[in-house]
């Protein structure tokens, strides 16, 4: 459906920035180089065959010790979802970054509705975004040490702010 | 004295049967159970029938504090603020499995109850319960509250522990919102 | 088993066969079953299993075959060339249904009080072969549920689907003819001997085998179920043949331990003695530094720790000795050695470790301490052993002592054979409490093999990867941890963050270790998402 | 369809004044008024922040400088639980998403898992028309109790009550359907848990038109209110470019005049045979989401009718063994089916490895689901992407300009829910 977001990306990109694309379950997805991260994003964006306008959804995917998965992958992959409104197409696109430099450059200022995504995925992931605004944490409190959502926190391990004196209940 | 037992245990009564019926409710509403408390407040299950219809959404004003919704650590500190904000007598109502035990949310960020930071007079349990389970709470709550219990008198109990040097949960509050450290 | 083992290279010659319509190549000689789960024609089987021989009894793994009759039993099919196998045909398929229907005509309705389900092959082949209700609702045929037949094991006979692998395994690996079938037909039950019972030393290798609930282990039966259960690969702890276990837990407890299949070493069996090892994990644990006799933050154990030993070295270096244990990780180890030698200068270190008991030539060593080999090697002829330890505390050559790991240093509570009274100084880091403890003026709590990361070196002189699998009791730090600590209160350098930079430098610097593979990260596996383990 | 609904109130047609109370903006911020900049603060606790967000905002008069928005405050990790749920274990979790339209939420994510098992083609039709219906039903509860939420904050209590008769007429509904009230795990994958109830239909009907009259009410009361005008025209306006650069869809996003819906750009289940329309606004402010919503609610109605009118007989649930469960009395009567039954709930549905997002039009727009597999039974990421994120991200935006008074309404009308936005 969407196979000319590929073939644009492609087209444009021949240096290998685009290591990996292809269509899973109906999705187009293409795997790009940490370095060319901003600049596929900005062509996808104003490329009039694309036009990649609007920004829906950008996360962080933990792959640490993934059964069937490859050993040498990146641990971390940040994963954007991107629709265009005018061609109806969408895309993935990933960004490995491995865990002892977990950044990626930031999208903020080719989709403004990046900032807060980008501040979920460094908050829960851990994953710093270079050139980011304001990179706090969004969901958790600021005194929260860590990154919830990979794979080695443990799910019940809590960080109170507050407890009520033991024993008080009546 | 006889006759001033008499007395006082009837002023008691008197004092008991009023506050029972005009309690003044704080909700604090945070997730999924503000739904059916809407309900329970709306025309159909209407909890004006039992003298609690007037939410004041000031801590001050209130006496009953009906906590709805999951409790998460970072909501602790507001809590237990708006808590110790009220003025004594008070009440809590843990409203939903959530604000009870945590309900099905076992992980870093929910409470495993609002009575980890503040005392409850009275569970209700369901996810979310029904405004039916509502009433029915709210009515043992009045019980209570005419036998002249509540955790009201554990409050004072508590802060009388407190005089006597055992540390004070207010005091390991932190200012909520600090700026973080940014990378 | 998840890995079928490589085809035997006893022949050269190979054969050309057809699985499926793909050519492939195997040694003459292959099993057909095996042929086909390796090339991921995948064929359900319940009698069959790679360590043992095959009667074809269960009739799971019939697949047809150009120019035979019927389906035959790939299990016991070695295969041949030319040979044309269809796993999937119509018929093939069709006859295993048939067949499981059969084995589940008197099964009992026990998956919610079995404490095989979530791990039952039955399960397993069922609802990846079959999956369709049943079409009888006849009375199902009772026998007895509740058969006590070993000291460890308990038999219910109406779930054995008479498989005969439990025979095997007594006959072919613990050598030891124990159980036997009765009666026929769907009469037919497995049982012991009258006035016999199931009590071989390997006797907990039937309940692994045994693809049913027939078979439980008191240990672990109705304690907790399997799809609770974490598993993490480790190594036994129980003796130097360092069997590859499988470490079962949940919530920081270990519920049992399983065989890991390696062929080097254990295949897929290992012994009962070595299957409750991990009782010691829970019992009896140091869980706090204590000093003075009195708990004690860690700062202020290391810190007076530092004080003891600085003081005893500045007095006269050649009367402080040093154990290590048999029972400790290399890592542990070649820090200690490390700090004692190199960093301390120190010539008096002594090994301990638990004391030699029974043997035989199939799995179990005299030797009960996974590590003698490495920490020989390690020691490299500076280690003397407890005897000279007892000789120079007599003789007063040795009178600060720092001993790192308590098994087997004393006999469990009672002052033994160790005239600790002329001590002056007693440092001990220890994973138990005992008199060893008590009398130590620091005790600090070590971490045991369950819950740190490390290797062990068993007798052939493999290096074997143990993993963490629950948290350590307490306050409980791993030994090198410790070790760097300490070393810094002395004023020398041994700054190790992680298990992993030591065992770096350590096979950098030990020949032994030169092939040793540190593996890769890896998380708990649930066993609910494991699958069947069969 | 839209006899008792106003149609001079369609969006965009509506005389626009900027006022605010009864004088012009301008005199409020004459140069003359001496200001200085003050920290407020809004939440977590205020009665109109839905007790989950805290806006810290600073004014200058009644002006509001800058805005920070802090979310998170019923943060109740989604993500996590559901990694160590099995693929049907999640349901639940997203009932308490967006809590005011589980229904929607259970259809995001039952048509990810069956995307990412290939079944999407093989669910009964009976089950995609009962995903449909139940699903507009709670599109409805939702804009409902969006409605009379915002109401009762600019204070017509009245709306508020309204609304809330009527929504408890559709919870009864889906009570009987479901046999909840509000956080139904009505769906599964392959299907539904249950048939429809007899007489759903008569009742359904019969319910809709008493809606419908409710609305009437409802807009009788609102559009010519002074004083609800006041606080909804020209306020909080959100243009069509910021809607796009920030990914906002549904109502919010329509407002602004961006026409976009899923059901009607990527028809599925069975929108695609359905007559119903996108309502657009022009302007983007809160009177435009209002005015939205209210016809929204109408348009699903046309929705649920026609969907009554095609809804076929046959099975509601897919007929693998290996997704579905079997019969009860089998499983307690055969050793097959409890274990298929035993297989289904503790090993799970096992679902092949592989990634995919997953995209329906929940209340508040585009909720995304984007699963991870590993070939287990259980997500090995299950990622919801919640669509009041962005709407709520976008007010740090809008509100600097704005008065303190404004952002009541204006939050409101964003409609943000905090198990959605925190998950």
């Amino acid at each position: 459906m969407a196979q000319i977001v590929l073939d644009q990306l492609n087209a444009k990109f021949t240096g290998g920035e685009i290591l990996e694309s292809g269509t899973t379950h109906g999705d187009e997805w293409a795997r790009i180089r940490r370095d060319a991260w901003i600049a596929a994003a900005t062509f996808l964006r104003d490329d009039p065959a694309t036009k990649m306008e609007m920004f829906i959804d950008l996360t962080c995917v933990d792959r640490l010790g993934i059964r069937g998965g490859k050993p040498d992958a990146p641990r971390f992959d940040v994963v954007v979802h991107l629709y265009s409104v005018s061609h109806k197409h969408r895309v993935r696109l990933y960004c490995g970054a491995n865990e002892d430099d977990a950044w990626v450059d930031t999208l903020c200022n080719v989709w403004a509705g990046a900032n807060w995504y980008e501040r979920e995925a460094y908050d829960l992931y851990g994953v710093r975004f270079k050139g980011h605004p304001d990179l706090r944490r969004i969901l958790m409190y600021p005194e929260f040490v860590g990154h919830p959502l990979r794979k080695d926190y443990p799910k019940e391990k809590r960080q109170p702010l507050v407890r009520r004196q033991a024993g008080s209940r009546e | 004295m006889g006759a001033l037992d008499w007395v006082t245990t009837k002023l008691t009564d008197a004092t008991n049967w009023a506050r029972k019926f005009s309690l003044f409710q704080y909700p604090f509403v945070t997730a999924c159970c503000g739904m059916e408390f809407m309900s329970v407040a709306a025309p159909k299950y209407d909890i004006a029938r039992f003298g609690a219809e007037f939410p004041r959404f000031s801590p001050r004003q209130a006496d009953l504090l009906i906590i709805v919704g999951t409790i998460t650590e970072r909501q602790g500190p507001a809590l237990r603020r708006i808590y110790d904000q009220m003025c004594e007598p008070k009440w809590v109502v843990a409203f939903g499995v959530c604000a009870s035990t945590g309900g099905f949310y076992q992980n870093y960020s929910t409470m495993p109850g609002a009575d980890q930071v503040v005392p409850v007079d009275v569970y209700i349990p369901g996810c979310p319960p029904r405004p039916e389970q509502v009433l029915d709470g709210l009515i043992l709550l009045q019980e209570r509250i005419q036998r002249n219990e509540g955790h009201n008198q554990v409050a004072i109990a508590v802060e009388a522990a407190e005089r006597k040097g055992i540390d004070v949960p207010l005091a390991r509050i932190r200012a909520i919102g600090q700026k973080a450290e940014t990378p | 088993m998840t890995t079928t083992t490589p085809p035997s290279t006893t022949t050269p010659e190979m054969v050309t066969i057809t699985i499926d319509g793909k050519t492939h190549q195997f040694p003459k000689g292959t099993v057909l079953l095996e042929a086909c789960n390796a090339v991921g024609a995948e064929v359900p089987f319940f009698c069959y299993h790679p360590g043992l021989s095959s009667p074809a009894v269960c009739r799971q793994c019939l697949v047809d075959v150009k120019g035979q009759p019927k389906p035959v039993p790939s299990c016991y099919t070695p295969v041949a060339d030319k040979m044309e196998v269809m796993t999937r045909s119509p018929r093939a398929v069709d006859v295993r249904r048939q067949m499981l229907e059969f084995t589940l005509v008197n099964h009992p309705i026990d998956c919610p009080i079995c404490d095989k389900a979530g791990e039952c092959m039955l399960q397993k082949q069922y609802f990846d072969w079959d999956a369709k209700l049943a079409r009888n609702d006849g009375i199902k045929v009772h026998k007895a549920k509740v058969v006590d037949i070993g000291p460890h094991i308990v038999l219910d006979q109406e779930r054995c689907i008479l498989c005969t692998r439990c025979i095997r395994v007594c006959d072919e690996v613990a050598k030891n003819h124990q159980l036997e079938m009765a009666q026929r037909g769907d009469h037919e039950v497995l049982t012991t001997a009258p006035g016999h019972q199931l009590d071989n030393p390997y006797s907990l290798n039937t309940v692994d085998v045994c693809p049913v609930g027939a078979l439980t282990a008191k240990d672990f039966r109705f304690s907790m179920r399997v799809w609770e259960l974490y598993t993490t690969p480790s190594i036994c702890p129980g003796c130097a043949t360092g069997c590859n276990v499988e470490v079962h837990h949940s919530r920081g407890k270990i519920h049992r331990l399983v065989p890991r299949e390696n062929l080097a070493v254990n295949k897929q069996w290992m012994c009962d003695e070595g299957r409750f090892t991990y009782k010691r994990v829970h019992a009896q644990r140091l869980a706090a530094p204590f000093s003075a006799g009195a708990p004690v933050e860690w700062d202020r154990a290391l810190d007076d720790a530092g004080k003891l030993l600085r003081a005893a070295l500045d007095a006269n270096p050649l009367e402080v000795g040093v154990v290590m244990n048999a029972q400790s990780t290399n890592e542990d180890l070649y820090a200690l050695a490390k700090l004692t030698f190199d960093h301390l200068g120190l010539g008096k270190a002594y090994l301990a470790g638990l004391d030699q008991g029974w043997s035989d030539d199939i799995l179990v060593s005299a030797d009960k301490n996974p590590n003698t080999a490495g920490a020989m090697a390690i020691g490299a002829g500076r280690l003397r052993t407890l005897l000279d330890l007892a000789n120079d505390l007599k003789s007063g050559a040795v009178t600060t002592l720092l001993v790192v790991g308590t098994h087997g240093v004393l006999a469990t509570d009672a002052p033994s054979a160790l005239p600790l009274d002329k001590l002056k100084r007693l440092v001990v880091i220890g994973t138990h409490r005992g008199h060893l403890t008590e009398v130590a003026q620091v005790a600090m709590p070590l971490s045991e093999w369950a819950e740190s990361d490390g290797t062990f070196t068993n007798r052939l002189g493999m290096v074997q990867r143990v993993r963490a699998a629950v948290p350590a009791a307490g306050d409980a730090l791993p030994g090198w941890e410790i070790l760097s600590h300490l070393a810094r209160k002395l004023g020398a350098t041994m700054d190790f963050t992680e298990a992993k930079a030591v065992f770096a430098e350590a096979k950098s610097k030990l020949p032994f270790m030169k092939e040793a593979d540190w593996g890769r990260v890896q998380l708990p596996v649930q066993l609910r998402f494991a699958g069947s383990r069969g | 369809m839209d006899d008792n609904h106003d149609s001079t109130l369609a969006p965009s047609t509506l005389p626009r004044k900027v006022v605010l109370g009864f004088q012009d903006v301008e005199d409020l911020t004459a140069p003359d008024l001496p200001t200085e900049p003050l920290p407020l603060n809004m939440g977590p606790s205020h009665p109109a922040m839905h007790g989950t967000v805290r806006m810290v905002l600073e004014v200058e008069g009644e002006r509001i400088s800058s805005a920070d928005i802090q979310i998170g405050y019923l943060h109740r990790c989604f993500e996590k639980e559901s990694e160590s749920a099995t693929w049907t274990q999640v349901f639940p979790y997203t009932d308490r998403l967006n809590y005011i339209s589980p229904m929607l939420n259970n259809v995001g994510y039952a048509m990810a898992v069956e995307k990412l098992l290939g079944i999407t083609k093989e669910i009964p039709e009976r089950a995609q028309f009962i995903r449909v219906i139940v699903g507009e039903v709670s599109r409805i509860t939702d804009h409902l109790t969006c409605l009379g939420a915002s109401a009762m904050e600019l204070g017509a209590f009245t709306v508020f009550l309204y609304a809330l008769k009527a929504r408890e007429w559709l919870f009864e509904l889906l009570e009987e359907v479901c046999g909840a009230r509000l956080t139904s795990t009505y769906l599964r994958v392959g299907g539904v848990a249950y048939d429809l109830p007899p007489e759903f239909d008569a009742k359904l009907r019969s319910i809709v038109e008493r809606t419908q009259v409710v609305l009437s009410d409802i807009s009788k009361l609102l559009d010519r209110n002074r004083i609800f005008r006041d606080r909804m025209d020209g306020i909080g306006i959100i243009t069509r470019e910021d809607a796009v650069a920030y990914g906002i869809t549904g109502p919010v996003g329509r407002s602004t005049g961006l026409a976009y819906d899923v059901r009607k750009d990527h028809p599925y289940l069975v929108y695609d045979r359905f007559d119903f329309d996108v309502p657009v606004g022009s302007v983007g402010d809160n009177f435009d989401r209002y005015a939205v919503r209210v016809e929204e609610i109408h348009q699903s109605i046309r929705i649920l009718d026609q969907a009554l009118k095609q809804i076929p007989a046959g099975p509601f649930m897919h007929p693998d063994p290996r997704i579905s469960l079997p019969p009860k009395n089998e499983v307690y009567n055969s050793i097959e089916a409890m274990i298929a039954h035993f297989k289904n709930i503790m090993d799970g549905i096992h679902v092949p490895s592989g990634e995919v997002y997953s995209f329906t039009e929940a209340g508040n727009g585009e909720l995304g689901f984007y699963l991870v597999s590993d070939g287990t039974g259980r997500p090995w990421k299950c990622r919801v992407r919640p669509p009041c994120f962005s709407a709520t991200e976008v007010l740090t935006k809008v509100l600097p300009g704005l008065f303190i008074a404004d952002v009541v309404p204006t939050f409101g009308m964003i409609n943000m829910i905090g198990g959605e936005c925190d998950r």
